[in-house]
């Protein structure tokens, strides 16, 4: 069985079938890249996987346990954990609590304080917001939020971080940034990373392998290499 | 069970449910499109029932003149609340940020401050006049003169208001503020206009219906809370902020509370009342008259 | 700042254990008062302060409480009764908090107040069908011991804010405060955690409604839930300031002090005053009386 | 510096000020002190109570003041407090007035919780006071000694009188709609066994809480049920709404009483000529002619504050500071004496004779007041009767 495994995935709003029978298979370590065109269900996918939303049919294993239809806090302690595409920091913490909280309650729990300083730590350095951590969290640029995000996933001691978005609104120059710290982080920490990004550039560079979703169902599925080829993504991605 | 059927019981629950219905909406009016808690909002019925009060005592007008001097009276209270605080309020992010628990205290500051300066203008005794208390019999329902003004004025203000926010152009700026205020900015809703007369009107109507009241309770200068109470009562269960539906709910509380006691005891009443209440808050906070929407 | 807090902390505690040794009464009913306020505003401010759950409903725990102890006063010793009272207002809010802490925002703060009323009705009609019509209290311990009651309330209650807002638990409730959907995502057990600091929040309350009961000798229920309570409760936290533990205790005593003042010198304006006075520090002081006195000691 | 001089002005213009007024004034004033519930949910009431307090200073002033033994007269002065109708606050001012203030003599507060929490500080200090406003049987637990209650509209013997009443004018059946508030509560567990005494049937017996607005349903049903009589046990407020909706549905029942509220004087205004033939609960009446003080007091309370005095609250308070009054006049203000003095003498009122046994007045009879043209007419019992009970003719 894969790290994450998505199994028949189905998740109806009302009349719309945001998603229809979705599988996902995740291994260790790997980069993960989720393709589609607004409202193609990547975010409800999310956040079918973080618990935030019950899929009607279908099952989420994690880790070779079940974990559809847990909290997300029960979720994130057993080790995901996901960023928003629309940021939501604590904004009226600094950006050390901020992480802070991430590593008392994350899957890190239970550690020493030490322990839990090394993580904050490690947070805030590998996304670069060390010399920000003292301000109030309200206070950052939306790419200091957005890194905000990762740092505090992070900071949870997560194995698998789902990025939703990240380097939307960052320049080029930041862009770049980020893609060393995720590969970076892979390396360092061998975490596990899926991610979300209309940079599509960004994605190709990234990821092991991708998953290409268009109204809710799975379209193509390969290396970024493969996807470029796929006449049907090319079609309805590229119009 | 006779009564039950009986047309007199309507009536009653007609009377209550009217009133009801307006003094929530001028409740709802405030916090619809200011999320202001309006904790003072009976206060202001007190305001409306001295006013006819004085204005019958001293100089014999009597009430139906007194609806247009209560409504000018605390609408201009309104608007100098409203200047005096609230354009503040709401102009400072900081404070608007918790601008739901900053008017809460603001308010209750306002109440506290109505209902002492009342009673140190003219003491906490209760006070009372005779007006239009005969009573017409119809039908086999008797029906006391003021309590029929009372449903015909209360009843009549609220179509009056829902047609206004339907059909006049100004009703439209005013449900756009309330449903998507950010959006109605962009499209060009000058909050800066519609706010004061927003709270002037909410103020103006618990006015009307304090002279209402008037004719029918004692009047003190503390008089005013259990309104409060009963106007947020109907807009939890209308919706808060959703006009229609709050006229809608007063209505039918002054239903369910008359056909309720007489299905049980008067002992339930409050029971009753508190009890659908909460419920009401716990199954379905956006209100049972509200359609769900999705987001 | 922490160290002239905690000595500010440490010489009201000791004043006020102190005072009923001077055996004036006046004194001990200012104490008494004060330390009620302290310890009602301060476990508001467990649950309100760090979630940002606006409670408008803190009169039940206290009317619960009450009713509860004076039930038992005279059938059990004086602390067992205090004790229950205590206990039983924690289990109330342990049975309700799930459902409750579900609603947000206005509505929590609406919910609350109307529960209170809800809980006094049935009340009432409780005491009417037991035919019991307000009850007098009898064997109740000297005015001193109920005064030492109240001040070890006020300081546990400071104490247990303390503890709230500094440790793990403080953290997780202010991310809830700031976003709860971010904070359940990086684990934060958010409907666990709330209910927490919400029945942390009842328990004391229960007790002190207790003794104020007590010191009044007579209950009707409805007193013990008056509304005016929750209201005071609210006004002297934010008067006093959210962020900080000082800022209930700067309220109670700000509060208590400024209306005993007014009191015997405006008797006919007081209550017109103290409603400008709440108004101006909405508007002028958002920060409140806590947020003042950093900036008269140069900081913040 | 500037503001010592400042001060020492105004200390000398104050000590000229006092001079001035110590010339008018032959002695120290006596302080009075109280606590009145003049905001929060009793404030209605306080008018009724503390206009007279008012109206008898005013009347002891104008008289030279005070009397103490041996004829010397000291002007009175009040020293009073708001208690926001929270009995915990009225302990507090009342500690407050005895042992801060040091006040000679004290008033008694609003209402009975008031008076329940007072009666140990009372003990404590041993500062005797009369009280006014209180009534419930609970009155009868408090230990004698520094509270006396010159009330006699108690419940447990309300009860009884009532019956009686209402045997003696023929009545056979009674609807009962009760508040839940405490007093009407304990009149209401009074009063039905006693009606079953007197054979008086109960067709209808409900409780309503104190919030309520519509008593229609209830009133219906005693429409239809056309008993006797109507007993509605009623708080001010409610008194309103039951006499508006009863005038409404027209009840028929000739003998209706609502318990508290018909006396107040805005009742009457409201209801005119509708609130003929209500019966309430009162043992006092201006009407009474044998006691002289009683229509004194009438025509001053109008012309001072242009109402009528309230025929329950009102009467009750200024009897308060008469038997106040006589007892200092006897005794003086040491306080173990007055306290004697209360305890033993006995006191010419507005309300004829008054006489305490342990803390309550055994003078004063339980009585019925009805209204009639517009007055407050006692109309039971015998003995201090104004007029005779009339059957309510309509609304």
């Amino acid at each position: 069985m894969a790290f994450l495994d998505v199994r028949g995935v189905s998740k109806r709003f009302g009349g719309l079938m945001a998603l229809n029978n979705v599988d996902m298979s995740v291994e260790k370590g790997e980069i993960f890249g989720l393709m589609g065109a607004n409202g193609a269900g990547k975010t409800t996918l999310f956040s079918v996987i973080a618990g935030h939303v019950a899929p009607t049919t279908g099952e989420v294993h994690f880790n070779g346990r079940r974990i559809t239809g847990l909290s997300p806090s029960r979720i994130c302690r057993a080790g995901i954990c996901r960023t928003f595409q629309i940021v939501r920091p604590f904004a009226g913490l600094s950006v050390e609590e901020n992480v802070r909280v991430a590593a008392i309650y994350g899957s890190g729990r239970g550690r020493s304080r030490a322990s839990r300083d090394t993580l904050v730590n490690e947070a805030l350095e590998s996304v670069g917001l060390t010399r920000q951590r003292a301000g109030l969290a309200g206070g950052l640029t939306l790419s200091g939020q957005k890194r905000l995000e990762i740092a505090r996933a992070l900071a949870t001691g997560a194995d698998l971080v789902m990025l939703d978005e990240v380097m939307a609104g960052l320049n080029p120059t930041e862009i770049g940034e980020m893609l060393e710290t995720l590969a970076e982080l892979r390396r360092s920490r061998g975490i596990t990373f899926v991610i979300v990004e209309h940079v599509i550039g960004a994605l190709m560079t990234l990821s092991d392998r991708i998953l290409v979703l268009h109204h809710g169902e799975r379209i193509a599925f390969g290396t970024p290499e493969e996807i470029g080829r796929n006449k049907h993504v090319e079609e309805v991605y590229f119009g | 069970m006779d009564t039950l059927l009986s047309g007199q019981l309507l009536f009653a629950a007609l009377v209550s449910g009217s009133l009801y219905a307006l003094i929530a909406l001028g409740l709802n009016l405030v916090y619809g499109t200011l999320r202001l808690l309006n904790i003072a909002h009976g206060d202001l019925v007190m305001i409306g029932a001295y006013t006819a009060f004085w204005l019958f005592t001293l100089l014999s007008i009597p009430p139906v003149v007194s609806f247009f001097v209560a409504a000018a009276l605390c609408a201009l209270l309104g608007w100098a609340v409203y200047e005096g605080m609230f354009r503040r309020l709401l102009a400072n992010p900081g404070l608007a940020k918790r601008v739901e628990a900053n008017s809460l205290i603001l308010f209750y500051g306002i109440s506290v401050i109505l209902q002492n300066l009342t009673a140190l203008a003219f003491t906490s005794s209760s006070r009372g006049y005779q007006y239009l208390d005969t009573v017409i019999t119809w039908q086999g329902v008797s029906m006391t003169g003021n309590r029929l003004l009372s449903l015909g004025v209360a009843g009549g203000i609220c179509i009056a208001a829902l047609l206004f926010l339907r059909f006049h152009l100004f009703g439209w700026e005013l449900r756009a503020v309330i449903q998507r205020r950010e959006a109605a900015q962009i499209v060009g809703v000058n909050l800066n206009r519609v706010q004061p007369i927003i709270i002037c009107a909410g103020f103006a109507i618990a006015g009307i219906a304090g002279v209402l009241v008037s004719m029918t309770e004692q009047i003190t200068p503390f008089m005013g809370f259990p309104f409060t109470i009963i106007a947020f009562v109907v807009i939890i269960i209308g919706g808060l902020g959703n006009i229609g539906a709050g006229v809608l709910a007063g209505l039918s509380l002054g239903l369910i509370e008359t056909y309720g006691v007489a299905l049980t005891s008067p002992g339930y009443r409050s029971i009753l009342i508190y009890g659908l209440f909460v419920a009401v808050l716990l199954i379905r906070p956006e209100g049972i008259f509200t359609k769900a929407v999705r987001s | 700042m922490k160290a002239l807090d905690i000595i500010f902390g440490l010489a009201l505690a000791i004043g006020g254990l102190l005072v009923p040794l001077s055996g004036d009464a006046y004194l001990m009913g200012l104490v008494f008062q004060l330390a009620m306020w302290i310890a009602l505003a301060q476990s508001w401010s467990m649950l309100s302060s760090t979630t940002g759950y606006l409670s408008l409903g803190h009169a039940v725990f206290y009317g619960i409480g009450a009713y509860v102890c004076v039930l038992l006063t005279g059938v059990v010793p004086f602390g067992v009764a205090l004790a229950a009272g205590a206990a039983a207002s924690a289990v109330f809010a342990g049975l309700i908090g799930l459902p409750v802490l579900r609603v947000q925002g206005p509505y929590f703060v609406i919910l609350t107040y109307g529960l209170a009323e809800l809980v006094r009705n049935v009340v009432m009609r409780i005491e009417s069908a037991l035919g019991s019509f307000g009850r007098m209290i009898f064997m109740v311990p000297s005015f001193e011991v109920l005064v030492w009651c109240m001040v070890a309330l006020g300081i546990l209650a400071t104490l247990g804010a303390a503890a709230v807002r500094h440790s793990a638990l403080g953290a997780g409730l202010a991310a809830i405060r700031e976003n709860e959907v971010a904070a359940e995502t990086v684990g934060v057990p958010v409907a666990r955690l709330k209910l927490l600091a919400f029945v942390a929040s009842a328990t004391i309350p229960g007790a002190v409604g207790g003794l104020a009961l007590l010191r009044t000798g007579y209950f009707e229920p409805a007193q013990a839930f008056d509304p005016v309570i929750s209201f005071t409760i609210v006004t002297m936290a934010l008067v006093g300031g959210t962020e900080t533990v000082r800022g209930p205790v700067l309220g109670a005593l700000g509060f208590t002090l400024l209306s005993e003042a007014l009191w015997s010198s405006l008797p006919q304006l007081y209550m017109i005053v103290l409603g400008l006075t709440l108004i101006a520090f909405i508007l002028f002081v958002p920060r409140g009386l806590s947020g003042l006195a950093d900036r008269a000691l140069g900081r913040g | 510096m500037k503001t010592t001089r400042r001060l020492a002005c105004a200390a000398l213009g104050a000590a000229a000020a006092l001079s001035v007024a110590g010339a008018a004034w032959a002695a120290d004033p006596i302080r009075i002190g109280y606590s009145m519930a003049r905001t929060g949910i009793f404030a209605a009431a306080a008018p009724s109570q503390e206009n007279p307090y008012e109206l008898w200073k005013e009347q002891v002033n104008a008289a030279g003041g005070l009397e103490l033994p041996g004829g010397e007269k000291r002007p009175v002065e009040f020293v009073s407090y708001d208690d926001q109708s929270n009995p915990a606050n009225t302990v507090r001012i009342y500690e407050k007035l005895i042992t801060q203030d040091k006040v000679d003599l004290l008033a008694a507060p609003w209402g009975t919780p008031m008076h329940l929490a007072l009666a140990p500080v009372l003990q404590r200090y041993k500062f005797p006071m009369v009280g006014n406003t209180a009534a419930s049987v609970q009155l009868r637990k408090v230990a004698p000694g520094y509270i006396w209650f010159p009330t006699s509209a108690i419940p447990d013997a309300m009860g009884p009188a009532l019956a009686e009443m209402m045997a003696a004018n023929g009545i056979t059946s009674a609807a009962i709609i009760a508040n839940e508030l405490p007093y009407a509560q304990e009149f209401r567990s009074f009063l039905l066994p006693a009606l079953k005494e007197k054979g008086i049937e109960v067709v209808m017996d409900e409780s309503y809480p104190p919030d309520i607005k519509d008593m229609t349903s209830s009133l219906v049903q005693i429409r239809d049920k056309a008993p006797d009589a109507v007993i509605a046990m009623t708080y001010p407020s409610d008194a309103f709404l039951f006499a508006g909706q009863a005038k409404e549905l027209g009840l028929k029942s000739p003998f209706v009483l609502s318990l508290i509220g018909p006396t107040i004087d805005a009742y009457r205004k409201v209801f005119g000529s509708a609130a003929d033939g209500i019966i309430a609960s009162a043992h006092w009446s201006p009407e009474a002619t044998e006691w002289t003080r009683g229509k004194a007091f009438f025509d001053a309370y109008v012309a001072k504050f242009g109402e009528e005095p309230d025929a329950l609250d009102s009467a009750l308070s200024y009897m308060s500071l008469e038997i106040l009054q006589q007892a200092v006049a006897k005794a003086g203000l040491d306080h173990e004496a007055l306290r004697e003095a209360i305890a033993t003498g006995t006191f010419d009122t507005i309300n004829g004779e008054v006489k305490f046994d342990g803390v309550q007045n055994d003078v004063t009879p339980t009585g019925f007041v009805q209204i009639q043209d517009g007055k407050i007419e006692l109309v039971w019992p015998e003995s201090i009767k104004t007029s005779d009970y009339q059957p309510k003719q309509g609304w």
